[in-house]
C-alpha cells in the first residue's frame, strides 16, 4: 500500500543535503517573517523598475491607440518558476487592460498553461466585473506545443493584430528572436523579462526594456501591489544578504586554506 | 444551486490549498529523506502529475476548435488557412494513428514538414539577430557602449579569419566566456533561483496572487 | 541536379514559403505558419493518445486499479471550459502546481542556488595558486559573481552618506550583468549564423544538387 | 550628409545575399584547433576498444545540428577506434536526430562502414519521463528499456548483453540542448564523464557545470568547435560550411554596426522613432 505512515527507522537523509535543507527551512522560515511583519504593519518598497512603469503606460496607450496586448508567458511548463511568474504578471495585465476596454490575448506553449491561462483570464474578467466579455478560445490562443511552432503563430498573430505592447515574460529561448522582431515590425512596445542566460541577452537586442534575471519575481510583486506579495521580496533580500556573507567569508577562508572551517556547508 | 455554490467555494478554498500542500512538501521530503513509503508516494504523485498534463491537451484542442472554427465562420481574416488546418490536423492525426509513430511513413513526413519548417524559421534568427543589432546596438550610452563592446570583441575572436592569423585569440575568448562572462550568469542563475524558492514557498502557504488563481476556476 | 524526390521538394517549398516572412507578412507564409501549426498539433495529439494508452493501459489489464484516480482527475480538468463547473478542475490544478513546484524547489534549492554558492567558494582555493591569468580570471569571476548578486537586492536603499559606497556596489553589479549580455550576445551569433547556413544549405545541396 | 534608415527588409536582402555566397562558393576557411576540442579528441581516442559509449540527452532536432559536425565526426572516431555506441533519446525527436546523424556518417556497412546494427550500434526508442527515465536507466538498464526503437527485442542486440548498469558505461556524450540533465545525474551521482557538442547558447549557458565538476566534463563551443572536431577527423561538412559563412557573417556585423553609429550620428533626425 502507498498510503501507509513513514516508518521513523527506515527514513534516511540524503547525504551531502542537509545542509541544503536547513536554508530551504531558513528561506521558508524568512519568509513567513515578512509575512507576519506586514500583518503587523510594516511595509517596503521595491527600488523603481523601468519596465514596471512602461507596462503600465502601454495599457493606456493601447486604450488610446485602440489596438490589443499581447503577453507571452514563454515556453516552460508548471515546473518552471519563471512561467508561475508570468501568469502572475498575465492575470495583472488582463485585469487592468479589461477595466478599460483593452482585450489582451496570450500566447502559451504548453497544455497545462493553456488550461491555466484559460482559468486565470476568466478570473481576471470576473474581478474587473465584465464576465460576459470572456469565451473560451478568444483571448488564449494556442498553436500547439513546440518550441518554435508558438513563435511563428505569435509573430503572424502580431502582424495581424498589431498590439500596441507585448510583454514577454517567463522561461523563453531563441523563440524570443521571431516574436520579437515581428512585435518591432508593428511598431510594439516590448518588455522582456527572463532567468534564462541566452533569451536575456538576445531580449536586450529586441525589447524596450528588459527584466533581468529575479527582477521577474520583483516586478510582479510590485505589479499586484499586494502588501504580503511585496513582504516576501524583502524576505528573499534577507536571505540574499546572508548568501553573499557566506560567498565573501567562504571565498577569503578557502583562499587562506582554511576550507575546513565551512566543511558543514557539505554536510 | 446554493449547496452547489458552497460546495465550490469549499472545494476552491480548503480543499486545494490542502492538496498543494500536501503534494509540495511531499515531494521535497521524498528528496532530503528516503524511506520506501515517501519515495513509493513520490512516485504514484509524479505518475498522477504526469497523467493529468496529458489531458490537458483536450483543452488545448478545444481553444483552438473555437477560436478556428469561429474565424471560419466569420470569414475573418486568413479564415481559410484556418480552414486549411484543421483538415491537417485531422489527416495528420489519422495518418499517425494509422502508421504508428516509429513507423517510416511517419517519420518521412514528419522531418519533411515539420522538422523542416522548424530548420527554416531557425535559419531565420540570423536576419532578426543583425537587423536588431543594426537598430539597438547605436552607442548613446555607457550601458550600450559595454553591451557593443563585448559583442564585438566576442564576434571577432570566434571568426575564422582572427583565429587562424592570431594563435592568442582562441584562448582570449575562452577566457572571456569563462571568467567575466560567467560571473554575470552565475550571478543571474543564483539570484533568480533565490526568486524562484520563495515563489514556491509563497504558493505553499497561499500569498501568491497569481498562479493560485488558476485553481480558482 | 534537381532532386526527384517529392518529399525534398516539398521541404524546399515549405522552407521557402517560411522565408517569405521576411519579405512581410504574405499567403506564403500562412500557408507555411498554418502547416507548422497543424502539423505539431496533429503530432501532440498522436503523441497524447499514445501516452495514454500507454499509461492507463495497466488499468484496462486490471493491473493497477489505482490508476483510476488520475483517470478521474484527468477528465476533470476538461471541466475547465464550463464556467459552472470549473471548481471540479481546482482539486487536478492544485496536484500540477503542487507537485511541480515541489519538484522544482528541491532542485532549485540544490544547484542553481547551493550548488552554485559552493562551487564560487571552492574556487576561492584556486585564486592564488598556478597560473597567474588563471587566477586572476578566477578572482574576476568570484567577485563579478558576487556584485552582480548585490543588484538583484530590491527593498534596500542606501541613500545616507555612510551606506553610499555600497550603491556603487550595486551600479557596479548593474555593469557586470551588461558585460555578461554582451558576451553572450556575441558567443551566441555564431549559432544563429550556422543554423541560417544549414537551412540553406539543404536548398543548395538537397534540393538543387550543388556542392 | 545625411545617412538613411535602413529598413529591416533591406538588411535582410543582404544578409540573404551574404549567406548565398558561401552556399554556392565554399570560402575553403579551415579551423584552427582549440585546446578544449583537442582534449575532446584525446580523449576518446583513448577509449579501450569494446567499451561502451553512451550517447543521448533531449532536444529538438534543428536546434541540435548545431551539434551534429561534432557528434558525426565523433562516430567516425568512433568507428575506427571499435567503440561501440548505444543512443538514448530522452526526447521524441532526439531518435530521429540520433538515426540522421548516424545515417550521415556513413558508418554503417550498407553505407560501406565498418559498422553493423545491433553488433557496433544500437539506437533505443524515446524514453520518456526525462530525470526519472535517466535514473531507472543507470539502475537498471533491462528493467527501463524492453526494445530498441523499431520494436526488436534487447535480447537480440549483442551490444545490450554486456550493458547491464552504469558501471559499463565509458563514457557519455550529449549532443542535445538538454545537458543539464544529463550532467546533474550521469556525472553528479554516478561520475561517469560526460562529452558534451555543445550549441554556443548552450556554451555559454551550462558553462559553469565544468567548475562544478572538474576533469570530468568536456565541452566543444558552437559550430566553431564542430568544424576543429571536423578537421582532426579529416571531414568537411556542416561545420566547415558555418565556418565560411560566419566569415560573411563577422563582416557584415561589423558593417551593421559601424552604418547603424553612423546613421546615429549623421542620420535624419525627423526619420528616428
Amino acid at each position: 500500500m502507498i498510503l501507509q505512515i513513514p516508518l521513523i527507522e527506515q527514513i534516511t537523509p540524503r547525504a551531502g543535503q542537509m545542509f541544503n535543507l536547513a536554508m530551504l527551512i531558513l528561506s521558508g522560515v524568512l519568509v513567513y517573517l515578512s509575512y507576519y511583519l506586514a500583518k503587523q504593519g510594516r511595509t517596503w518598497t521595491i527600488r523603481p523598475m523601468e519596465a514596471l512603469d512602461a507596462i503600465q503606460e502601454g495599457i493606456g496607450r493601447a486604450a488610446e491607440m485602440g489596438r490589443p496586448v499581447l503577453m507571452f508567458p514563454g515556453i516552460g511548463n508548471l515546473q518552471n518558476v519563471q512561467t508561475i511568474a508570468g501568469l502572475t504578471m498575465l492575470g495583472e495585465i488582463v485585469e487592468r487592460g479589461a477595466r478599460v476596454n483593452v482585450p489582451v490575448n496570450t500566447i502559451p506553449s504548453a497544455t497545462e498553461i493553456v488550461t491555466a491561462s484559460e482559468a486565470i483570464v476568466r478570473d481576471a474578467y470576473n474581478r474587473a466585473g465584465k464576465p460576459e466579455l470572456y469565451e473560451i478560445g478568444k483571448y488564449v490562443k494556442w498553436f500547439g506545443t513546440d518550441q518554435f511552432v508558438y513563435a511563428v503563430g505569435g509573430a503572424g498573430h502580431i502582424l495581424v493584430e498589431k498590439p500596441a505592447m507585448i510583454v514577454f515574460l517567463g522561461y523563453f529561448l531563441a523563440d524570443v528572436l521571431v516574436t520579437g522582431e515581428a512585435g518591432s515590425r508593428v511598431g510594439a512596445l516590448q518588455i522582456g523579462g527572463t532567468a534564462d542566460q541566452s533569451a536575456l541577452s538576445l531580449m536586450a537586442m529586441c525589447c524596450d526594456y528588459i527584466v533581468m534575471g529575479e527582477e521577474i519575481y520583483a516586478v510582479t510583486a510590485a505589479i499586484t501591489e499586494d502588501k504580503y506579495q511585496i513582504a516576501t521580496i524583502a524576505s528573499q533580500d534577507w536571505f540574499k544578504s546572508l548568501l553573499i556573507v557566506f560567498l565573501v567569508a567562504g571565498v577569503i577562508l578557502t583562499a587562506a586554506g582554511l576550507k575546513s572551517l565551512i566543511n558543514f556547508m557539505w554536510w | 444551486m446554493s449547496t452547489m455554490d458552497s460546495i465550490s467555494r469549499f472545494v476552491r478554498t480548503r480543499i486545494t490549498r490542502i492538496v498543494i500542500v500536501i503534494t509540495l512538501l511531499s515531494a521535497v521530503a521524498g528528496y532530503f529523506f528516503s524511506s520506501p513509503e515517501i519515495n513509493n508516494l513520490n512516485a504514484e504523485l509524479n505518475l498522477w502529475n504526469m497523467n493529468i498534463i496529458t489531458f490537458t491537451l483536450f483543452i488545448g484542442l478545444i481553444t483552438i476548435y473555437f477560436s478556428y472554427s469561429k474565424s471560419v465562420s466569420q470569414r475573418s481574416t486568413n479564415w481559410p488557412f484556418r480552414l486549411y488546418a484543421l483538415v491537417l490536423i485531422i489527416v495528420w492525426i489519422v495518418m499517425g494513428l494509422y502508421s504508428g509513430l516509429y513507423s517510416d511513413m511517419y517519420q518521412t513526413a514528419f522531418l519533411s514538414t515539420k522538422i523542416t519548417l522548424h530548420i527554416a524559421i531557425l535559419g531565420q534568427l540570423i536576419f532578426f539577430y543583425l537587423s536588431a543589432m543594426y537598430r539597438t546596438f547605436r552607442v548613446k550610452t555607457l550601458r550600450t557602449g559595454i553591451l557593443v563592446i563585448f559583442a564585438l570583441a566576442m564576434v571577432v575572436l570566434n571568426s575564422p579569419i582572427t583565429l587562424s592569423n592570431w594563435s592568442a585569440a582562441d584562448q582570449i575568448s575562452y577566457w572571456l566566456l569563462n571568467n567575466p562572462g560567467m560571473g554575470g550568469a552565475r550571478a543571474v542563475v543564483l539570484a533568480s533561483g533565490v526568486g524562484g524558492v520563495v515563489l514556491a514557498l509563497r504558493i505553499l502557504m497561499g500569498l501568491e496572487k497569481g498562479a493560485l488563481r488558476a485553481t480558482g476556476g | 541536379m534537381i532532386s526527384p524526390d517529392p518529399w525534398v521538394w516539398l521541404s524546399a517549398i515549405l522552407t521557402m514559403c517560411s522565408f517569405s516572412l521576411l519579405y512581410g507578412d504574405n499567403k506564403f507564409f500562412r500557408f507555411a505558419e498554418h502547416t507548422f501549426t497543424a502539423v505539431v498539433i496533429g503530432h501532440n495529439v498522436v503523441m497524447g493518445v499514445f501516452t495514454l494508452k500507454d499509461r492507463f493501459y495497466p488499468l484496462y489489464a486490471g493491473q493497477k486499479l489505482l490508476l483510476i484516480i488520475p483517470l478521474v482527475l484527468g477528465i476533470m480538468v476538461i471541466f475547465m471550459i464550463w464556467r459552472k463547473y470549473a471548481w471540479l478542475a481546482a482539486i487536478p490544478m492544485a496536484i500540477m502546481i503542487g507537485v511541480s513546484q515541489g519538484i522544482t524547489v528541491r532542485a532549485l534549492i540544490n544547484t542553481d542556488v547551493m550548488g552554485n554558492v559552493k562551487a564560487v567558494i571552492s574556487e576561492g582555493a584556486s585564486i592564488f595558486v598556478g597560473n597567474p591569468a588563471d587566477g586572476v580570471g578566477t578572482l574576476i569571476r568570484v567577485a563579478f559573481t558576487i556584485t552582480a548578486v548585490f543588484y538583484f537586492l530590491f527593498t534596500f536603499t542606501f541613500k545616507s552618506t555612510t551606506s553610499r559606497p555600497l550603491e556603487y556596489f550595486r551600479t557596479f553589479g548593474k555593469y557586470v550583468l551588461l558585460i555578461f549580455i554582451g558576451i553572450y550576445v556575441g558567443n551566441q551569433s555564431m549559432q544563429n549564423s550556422m543554423l541560417a547556413t544549414s537551412a540553406i544549405n539543404r536548398l543548395v545541396r538537397n534540393w538543387l544538387g550543388f556542392g | 550628409m545625411k545617412i538613411p534608415e535602413l529598413q529591416a527588409r533591406h538588411v535582410w536582402a543582404i544578409v540573404l545575399i551574404g549567406y548565398l555566397i558561401p552556399a554556392f562558393i565554399p570560402l575553403g576557411m579551415s579551423p584552427v584547433i582549440s585546446s578544449a576540442t583537442q582534449t575532446v579528441y584525446d580523449t576518446i581516442q583513448a577509449l579501450p576498444p569494446n567499451s561502451i559509449v553512451m550517447c543521448g540527452g533531449g532536444g529538438v532536432f534543428a536546434f541540435d545540428l548545431e551539434s551534429s559536425a561534432g557528434l558525426i565526426a565523433a562516430l567516425k572516431q568512433m568507428s575506427k577506434l571499435n567503440v561501440k555506441v548505444v543512443f538514448y533519446p530522452m526526447w521524441i525527436e532526439t531518435m530521429q536526430f540520433s538515426k540522421y546523424c548516424v545515417d550521415s556518417a556513413r558508418v554503417d556497412e550498407k553505407y560501406g562502414g565498418p559498422w553493423k546494427y545491433g553488433r557496433d550500434y544500437v539506437i533505443l526508442p524515446y524514453i520518456p519521463g526525462n530525470e526519472v527515465g535517466l535514473v531507472s536507466f543507470l539502475n537498471d538498464v533491462k528493467k527501463t528499456v524492453s526494445t530498441d526503437y523499431a520494436g526488436t527485442p534487447i535480447s537480440q542486440l549483442p551490444i545490450m548483453d554486456s550493458l547491464n548498469n552504469y558501471k559499463d558505461i565509458s563514457l557519455w556524450i550529449c549532443a542535445q540542448w538538454d545537458g543539464v540533465t544529463i550532467l546533474r545525474y550521469v556525472t553528479g551521482e554516478y561520475g561517469i564523464k560526460v562529452m558534451w557538442f555543445a550549441q554556443s547558447s548552450a556554451y555559454s549557458a551550462f558553462g559553469p557545470y565544468m567548475q562544478v565538476y572538474p576533469g570530468k566534463i568536456y565541452i566543444t563551443n558552437g559550430a566553431l568547435g564542430g568544424a576543429q572536431y571536423e578537421k582532426l577527423n579529416g571531414i568537411k561538412g556542416l561545420g566547415h560550411a558555418a565556418l565560411d559563412s560566419n566569415v560573411v557573417f563577422t563582416l557584415m556585423f561589423i558593417g551593421f554596426l559601424v552604418l547603424g553609429n553612423l546613421t546615429m550620428l549623421y542620420g535624419n533626425k525627423k526619420v528616428e522613432k
